[in-house]
């Protein structure tokens, strides 16, 4: 046998000098590890901005302002028959209730004293919201009785009002637009001064449907987050199983052969497909051919599984296969089925995998707008959907859709609540994965 | 047991029209709120003649007259009877930074400064304008970057026909085109627009073009009427021929880049799903569609013949 | 050689019933062959060992007793294996039933990344081995009282097996196999990572299974194999060189290959 | 609704089924339970599922026929009947089939193999799916539109007037382009973020930034679009673009590559960090006590040994890039060039796919086809990209253990 | 102790320097104590054994010696180890400097999942002990003709080292440790799944690399340690209860406990 030690130096050097090459090398580590931490904060940082200018944009959405005032409720308007029959006075419609309010606006500002240089007539009128005369519709039809007398009301304003109250109008920006004036924003501010008008939080941007382009202010994500919450319990109980099903039987029991491969690519290569083809099969198989209706959740959570288990099996599969062999053996030789032994040893292992898979899974799920086009959730939905199951099939709308709306939308108060609805989302994911984000941390180990 | 709500889906140009009309709608009866899909003129109509039946769509949005060859498809798949409803006039305007020149345009100008090819002392020759004052004179020295719908939009046709075109005419260029690749292709020359980045194609919505005019100062954008009137704290309207766009100007003809809306019904579903008619009646009534209704105060131009409409509608009218 | 006076019980065999028979089995891996034409015949309530130099195939053959080599994709095998007159390899074997019967002792120990209890209580628990909790307990402590374990881990049962010393491992090991009492234990090399103490426990276990059961064990250790098992079986090159009545194999080989590794001269 | 009343009635079967079931097994099993081949917990699963298998049968079936017409509508009572008359005979059948050699747990187990198989099969379904869904368009498409033009056409410029040029290889660039730039982004920071969580990182730390970077995938596409547009675009063209000049476009090839990038980052971190933690300690103290540095041991040893793991998750990123639609439309413009120049305006496929088919065309018209026919050609050149990668994971794998 | 008179290099102790020097070391594994101050000298150009009953520490205490207790998160280790006169758990010390100069072969083989060849080059490779192929190919023989695997494994150096025998890995990995040409080898039961002839080949390596180097090795095999030790140090409990020449140990303990384990008695 030669020497083994026959290329060892002979100096010996002290350990607490690094030599040339160990410096070089230590160098490159730490240059390596701060590559890493570099990596890390720059994928921090990002998200940090990102949210930061959602939030900044978004909280806005949260506050509302109201104007509370008296308003008499002219009989001969609201009841011209004079026999307080709502079916009759329904034949009303909240335009005429609008003027009533404008009148009682007025009315309130004469007997407040305010006045205000270069205030037009009509001018007072616009700062209540169009979503105030339906309120008080459906308060009088509900009690007839009221007309006639004069009641307090408590009315959202003018989104461009509110927008001053959170900065966004100012009046030089006033001075240039054609819906609002600086006179109408004095005037709110001298209403705002005696209390008549307070900003205060918004439930209603949580609780009410979506509003049409004339009325930011009273548009809400309530059926959005209905729609979203359904297409979503869609998604977790199909998904999730289904998708770790398939992992399971391709990577643990298929035997390894063409068509296993094929069934391989295959499931990577839906990865790739845009959503929107989803959508166009979703439209052409669930609505067309299955008949389901359009714009319901079921189908959107349909759509959506499909376009979610390729991410999860993917995932599902690199974690099975990172299990090591041995823990295989070690049940397989004490007699435990090949089931048995995935179902017991290698899928607890596994876990982290499936449940990073399922949180991207469920992201992709929650934020993705192109695949529902297609198939009507992108839509203007103001009726709530009914308790599941029935409310499946109601149609909903759902928080990307309600974010992609408001982005398209011309008034610039649906700006602050596209990011609001961003805000909601966001939140929402947080409180879907953060089960899933547990147990992660949970079955984490090393072995 | 049948649908609850009247399913509308279609243009997004008709779609915030139909949410104004459809929340009032929902307000003031008893049928519930329609729900109105956006996606596109061609996806509203598609959807729309799959079929008849409870999960087929009742009401199409489209920014444009239904084709021929769609009334065959539809007819193909049972859609016979459709009725067309024309619910006012969309302004098409040219807008730029509050902060900016103000401009007042001719088609010519616009021909001019985005066509690929113009015509220079009687020849054809490459469009090199890089300025305003290059194409006229009198516009302001200001570089040449104009925002304008991308080739998926209703609203690049109206361009093309009434902008373009119209310059390509206006400055004689369209003859010599004519004279030289013949009537197809030289008519094709005129709507080419350049691709070196003087014109672009916005493939989003207005509201991009709104982000694009405030990254890039410079740039001059095509707007709807209503979406100018949203934001003129941050856009200045240019006039074109002289004309200034406004509901007024373009319901007597004055402003010349506009487009008729409409919404198809389907007949077969009048009775069947509760509402549908009802909706169509309302949308082009005088309180909603009517030159002081809601929509005309959000943009739309009024139809200066509603009462026709109205009766028409009001009688179940199919096409043809 | 005096090498192996140690004391040992009686290696007599009895006159028992056959518990294993390969015949004419040949194992691939690829394109490398690891056991050439092999006949064996283990017999029942006997211990054998398996001997031979690194490499030999020794390992091979004995996951092809309980077929684990079934999870190795490039593993094929030929030939036929017998437990008691059935075959192994038929179709309507259930490989399951059959590693139930037929336990093993893995060379590398590979313990679960659970408890210590876990890892001896899941094979009693897949095979309904105990109605309740206590018996579960009586088993896993039996078991780990058989493989020399007990004292040292009876205070931290519920810690995991992967936090043992590599000693301890390979007893949690032998633990987990005994405590699903199979009728044939395959034990690779179940000593190698234990001191001698521990080793004659082991060795002891072993006498003791064998009263019932058959084992089969793969040793480097020519005393060991010497002092617990009957029948020897001495591999090399994949091909199973000898095979007898230990006391015969160690003091008087027939082949020459075999008296050259037992007196240490090729490897 | 009478269907959704069977399958509840057939789950509560179930459910009883698996206790009777299990039941009936411990007696079958007398005084020692250990006479029975399969635990009685399998017994008891096995009713259960023969219960429930049938029914389910019986109601897909009938639902399917139902859909395709070919019984009416009304028929969904005698459905029901027939569903929960299949449990009934279900529970039957398996029960008397319980004696102490009945092999509840192969049993149980082929019908959960025969589970997952279906489920693997709904991949292959949902393939199928989006390819009958496409093609019946795309072949109209070409009724109407010359196959070379489109295949090897390099304009791409569709008019409402008809006599579009439709040509597909701008966008195929666009979309090699883009998707290329994303991953050169998101690839080495994923990567490196996930190196740096599993094998550096404080459990702290790697608590809070692991799903706080997941964040990142769950952000709508329209917020990075917006970001794109607004921030990233301009201020490329303002510092990069225009001083080299490189033209003076805001949305470029670069804009769109770097902010899908950003998003895609979790794809790559969180799925390799997982990988990544699979792998056994031993390997690692192997390479550490040869003297090597953590990082030498990361990229020699680690990394090769999860590599099949994470080529899947960043071939799963490439897919997002692939299929994304926001971000370019908003961050690389609308324009179809074929250019190198990355801070130039391009477009992708998976755009056009969803411009054209969201847009005002005439929806029979080539201009609107050509979308299911972009859509296909899509499928088949990723189909063939996969192809390719799963040839090559195959080669380099490092099996451990 | 006539059980151990096999053939032995002489054991004589030169007068050597001090090569590892450990003061008060103990060693917690979270909550419990693994090692309990423990006080030792390794001479340099000797061959130290670690002997003593699985579980009691000598894993734990040979994974001191090249830190690499650090990638171990629970473990926790207090007192001093100098090697060559420096605290090696100084902030100063780069532990990859260290373990290159201590290298260490593992109890359970780990190869890594590479050729047989990328397996042996790998530490040569990192710290760049050879300047081209030609002196790589032949560091890679060197080594693993001194770890006796060479013969096995020449004509499939590009298989992977994970498709090994049980023995052949364990060779591999000692083949893999000596071509860094480290000054402390440090091998925790080198020898325990190899055949007599591979272990005698081996300790003929442990025997070359001491003549310039210091070796410690783990054995549960009395005769191994008593055949190639200089200085041998029993363990027990976390304790290290006695340390001395190898001969004096084996035949005069002073330790009872000594004394019980190795003629048998405790375990
Ligand atoms: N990672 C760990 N976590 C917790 N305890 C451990 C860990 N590793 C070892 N121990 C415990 O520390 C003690 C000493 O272990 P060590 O591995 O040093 O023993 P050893 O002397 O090498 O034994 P063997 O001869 O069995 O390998 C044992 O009781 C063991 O259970
Ligand atoms: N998974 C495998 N792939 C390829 N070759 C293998 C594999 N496992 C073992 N071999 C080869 O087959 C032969 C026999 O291996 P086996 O593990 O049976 O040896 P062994 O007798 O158990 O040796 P040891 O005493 O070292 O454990 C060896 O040459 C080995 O290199
Ligand atoms: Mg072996
Ligand atoms: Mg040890």
């Amino acid at each position: 046998m030669t020497d083994i030690s026959s290329t060892t130096p002979a100096g010996r050097k002290s350990l607490y000098v690094q030599d040339a090459r160990t410096r070089r090398r230590n160098a490159a580590e730490k240059r390596f590890r701060a590559y890493g931490l570099t990596a890390i904060i720059i994928a921090v940082l990002m998200l940090a901005m990102l949210v930061f200018t959602i939030l900044r944009n978004g909280s806005g959405a949260f506050t509302q302002t109201y104007l509370s005032l008296p308003v008499a409720l002219d009989a001969q308007v609201l009841d011209p028959k004079g026999n307080r029959d709502p079916a009759e006075m329904a034949s009303v419609l909240t335009l005429s209730y609008g003027q009533v309010l404008d009148r009682a606006l007025e009315t309130e500002i004469a007997a407040l004293d305010l006045t205000i240089e270069g205030l037009g007539a009509g001018d007072a009128n616009r700062l209540i919201s169009r979503d105030a005369s339906a309120q008080l519709r459906n308060r009088v039809l509900s009690d007839p009785e009221l007309v006639g007398q004069v009641v307090d009301v408590n009315v959202l304003v003018n989104g461009r009002i509110d927008g001053y109250f959170k900065g966004r109008v100012t009046a030089e920006t006033a001075a240039r637009d054609a819906n609002v004036s600086p006179q109408q924003l004095l005037l709110a501010q001298a209403l705002a001064d005696n209390g008549t008008m307070v900003t205060r939080f918004n439930w209603g941007f949580l609780t009410l449907p979506d509003a049409s382009d004339q009325r930011p202010e009273a548009a809400g994500v309530g059926v959005a987050i209905l729609g979203s919450l359904y297409m979503m319990l869609v998604v977790l109980v199909l998904s999730v199983p289904i998708g770790v099903g398939a992992s399971i039987y391709l990577q643990e029991f298929a035997p390894k052969n063409r068509w296993t491969d094929m069934i391989e690519v295959n499931i990577a290569n839906l990865a790739a497909v845009p959503s929107i083809v989803f959508g166009i099969l979703g439209l052409a198989v669930f609505i067309n051919f299955a008949g389901l209706p359009a714009s319901a959740p079921i189908v959107g959570g349909l759509v959506l599984t499909l376009m979610t288990l390729p991410t999860i099996i993917i995932a599902t599969r690199a974690a099975l296969q990172s299990v090591p062999p041995s823990i295989r053996d070690a049940a397989l030789g004490v007699g435990a089925s090949r089931m048995q032994t995935v179902f017991h040893h290698v899928l607890p292992l596994a876990m982290p995998g499936i449940l990073t898979g399922t949180i991207l899974g469920l992201a992709q799920a929650l934020g993705e707008t192109a695949p529902l086009l297609l198939i009507g959730m992108v839509a203007f939905v103001r009726e709530y959907p009914a308790a599941p199951p029935e409310g499946l099939f109601d149609p909903a709308s759902a928080l990307p859709v309600q974010v992609y709306n408001w982005t398209q939308r011309a008034d610039p108060a649906f700006v602050e609540r596209a990011s609001g609805a961003i805000i909601v989302l966001l939140i929402f994911l947080l409180c879907m994965n953060l089960l899933a984000i547990y147990l992660r941390r949970k079955f984490e180990r090393r072995w | 047991q049948s649908r609850d709500q009247v399913q509308v889906a279609g243009s997004s140009t008709v779609l915030p029209y139909a949410t104004i009309v459809a929340e009032l709608f929902g307000e003031n009866f008893d049928f519930g709120s329609p729900v109105i899909e956006s996606g596109g003129s061609s996806t509203g109509l598609r959807r729309f003649c799959e079929g008849v039946g409870e999960n087929t769509i009742d009401i199409a949005n489209s920014s444009r007259e239904i084709r021929d060859t769609e009334v065959a498809e539809c007819a193909a798949n049972g859609v016979e009877e459709i009725m067309e409803v024309r619910i006012g006039y969309d302004g098409i305007v040219f807008a730029s930074a509050q902060t900016g020149n103000s401009f007042e345009f001719t088609p010519s100008d616009w021909f001019n400064a985005l066509s690929a090819k113009v015509v220079a002392d009687g020849a054809i020759v490459d469009n090199t304008a890089a300025n305003w004052s290059e194409v006229n004179p009198d516009l302001a020295d200001q570089e040449i970057l104009a925002f304008v719908p991308g080739t998926r939009h209703g609203t690049r046709e109206v361009f093309d026909e009434k902008v373009i075109m119209q310059g390509c005419e206006d400055t004689g260029a369209m003859e010599v085109f004519v004279a030289e690749m013949g009537e197809d292709e030289g008519e094709a020359a005129c709507m080419t627009l350049r691709t070196d980045g003087r014109s672009v194609d916005i493939d989003g919505d207005y509201t991009e073009t709104l982000a694009r005019i405030g990254s890039s100062p410079n740039g001059i954008g095509v707007f709807g009427l209503s979406f100018y009137e949203n934001n003129t704290d941050t856009l200045q309207v240019a006039t074109m021929g002289g004309v200034t766009p406004s509901t007024e100007t373009i319901a007597s003809g004055e402003y010349p880049v506009s487009r008729p809306l409409f919404i198809y019904v389907k007949k077969a579903h009048i009775g069947v799903i509760p509402g549908v008619k009802e909706f169509a009646e309302f949308f082009v009534s005088d309180a909603i569609a009517g030159p002081d209704g809601p929509l005309a105060a959000y943009g739309l131009v009024s139809d200066p013949e509603l009462a026709s409409v109205q009766q028409a509608v009001a009688d179940e009218v199919t096409m043809q | 050689m005096t090498m192996y006076d140690t004391t040992r019980p009686e290696n007599a065999v009895d006159q028992q019933t056959i518990k294993i028979q390969a015949r004419n089995v040949q194992v691939w891996y690829g394109q490398k062959q690891a056991i050439k034409d092999l006949n064996v015949e283990i017999l029942d309530k006997t211990v054998t060992a398996f001997i031979g130099p690194s490499g030999c195939g020794k390992s091979t053959f004995l996951r092809c007793i309980n077929r684990m080599n079934d999870t190795i994709d490039t593993a094929r095998i030929e030939g036929e294996i017998t437990i008691d007159g059935e075959n192994i390899y038929d179709r309507r074997i259930d490989p399951v039933q059959l590693r139930a019967k037929v336990g093993m002792v893995f060379q590398k120990p590979n313990p679960f990344p659970k408890s210590i209890y876990d890892n001896v209580a899941y094979g009693p628990r897949i095979h309904g081995l105990a109605r309740n909790k206590a018996e579960m307990d009586e088993i896993v402590e039996r078991s780990l009282r058989g493989s020399a374990l007990w004292n040292e881990v009876k205070d931290r049962l519920s810690e995991p097996g992967t936090g043992l010393s590599g000693g301890q491992q390979q007893r949690l090991c032998i633990a987990r196999a005994v405590a699903t009492s199979p009728e044939v234990l395959l034990m690779d090399e179940p000593c190698s990572a234990l001191d001698p103490i521990a080793t004659s426990q082991v060795e002891e276990l072993i006498e003791q299974l064998r009263q019932q059961f058959s084992v089969v064990i793969v040793t480097h250790s020519m005393q060991q194999a010497a002092r617990v098992s009957q029948k020897t079986a001495f591999f090399h090159l994949g091909n199973l060189v000898e095979y007898g009545d230990t006391d015969d194999i160690f003091t008087k080989p027939r082949d020459s290959r075999t008296e050259a590794y037992i007196s240490g001269r090729i490897g | 609704m009478p269907m959704s009343w069977a399958l509840f009635a057939a789950l509560l079967l179930a459910v009883a089924g698996f206790y009777l079931g299990r039941s009936r097994a411990c007696q079958a099993g007398g005084s020692d339970v250990r006479t029975l081949h399969s635990r009685p917990t399998y017994h008891g699963a096995n009713v259960g599922l023969s219960v429930l298998l049938p029914a389910l049968i019986v109601l897909a079936l009938a639902s399917g026929l139902r859909m395709a017409g070919v019984i009416p509508a009304s028929s969904g009572a005698i459905a029901g009947l027939l569903a929960l008359g299949a449990a009934v005979a279900g529970l039957g059948w398996a029960m008397t089939r319980i004696d102490s050699d009945f092999r509840a747990r192969n049993a149980v187990e082929r019908m959960v193999m025969g589970l997952m198989i279906f489920c693997s099969m709904i991949a292959i379904a949902t393939t199928l799916g989006i390819v009958l869904s496409l093609i019946f368009e795309t072949i109209s498409f070409f009724g109407q539109y010359s196959l070379t033009e489109f295949f090897f056409g390099t304009t791409w410029s569709p008019r409402f007037e008809g006599n579009s040029r439709l040509g597909m290889l701008p966008l195929l660039w666009g979309t090699l382009y883009i998707s290329f730039i994303a991953l050169l982004v998101a690839v080495p920071i994923g990567l490196l973020a996930a190196i740096y969580l599993s094998e550096y990182a404080s459990p702290r730390l790697r608590g809070f930034a692991k799903p706080a970077v997941e964040v990142l995938a769950g952000i709508p596409t329209i917020v990075y679009g917006l970001f794109a547009l607004v921030t990233v675009g301009p201020m490329l063209r303002d510092w990069i673009a225009q001083p080299m000049g490189l033209g003076n476009s805001g949305s470029s090839v670069m804009t769109a590559g770097l902010v899908m990038g950003i998003m895609l980052i979790p794809f790559v971190s969180s799925l390799s960090d997982d990988i990544i933690n699979a792998v056994p300690q031993s390997l690692r103290d192997g390479a550490l006590g040869l003297g090597s540095t953590p990082s030498e041991t990361v990229r020699s040893v680690v990394i090769p040994a999860a590599l099949p793991g994470i080529v899947g998750a960043i071939l799963l990123a490439a897919s997002r890039a692939i299929g994304e639609t926001m971000i370019v439309v908003l961050g690389a413009g609308a324009a179809a060039t074929i250019s190198g120049n990355p801070f130039e305006a391009m477009t992708t496929i998976t755009v056009k796919i969803v411009s054209q088919l969201t847009g005002d065309n005439d929806f029979s018209s080539p201009e609107t086809l050509v979308a299911f026919a972009l859509g296909l050609t899509l499928f088949v050149i990723t189909l063939a990209l996969n192809v390719i990668a799963l040839i090559i994971v195959r080669k380099y794998r490092e099996q451990y253990e």
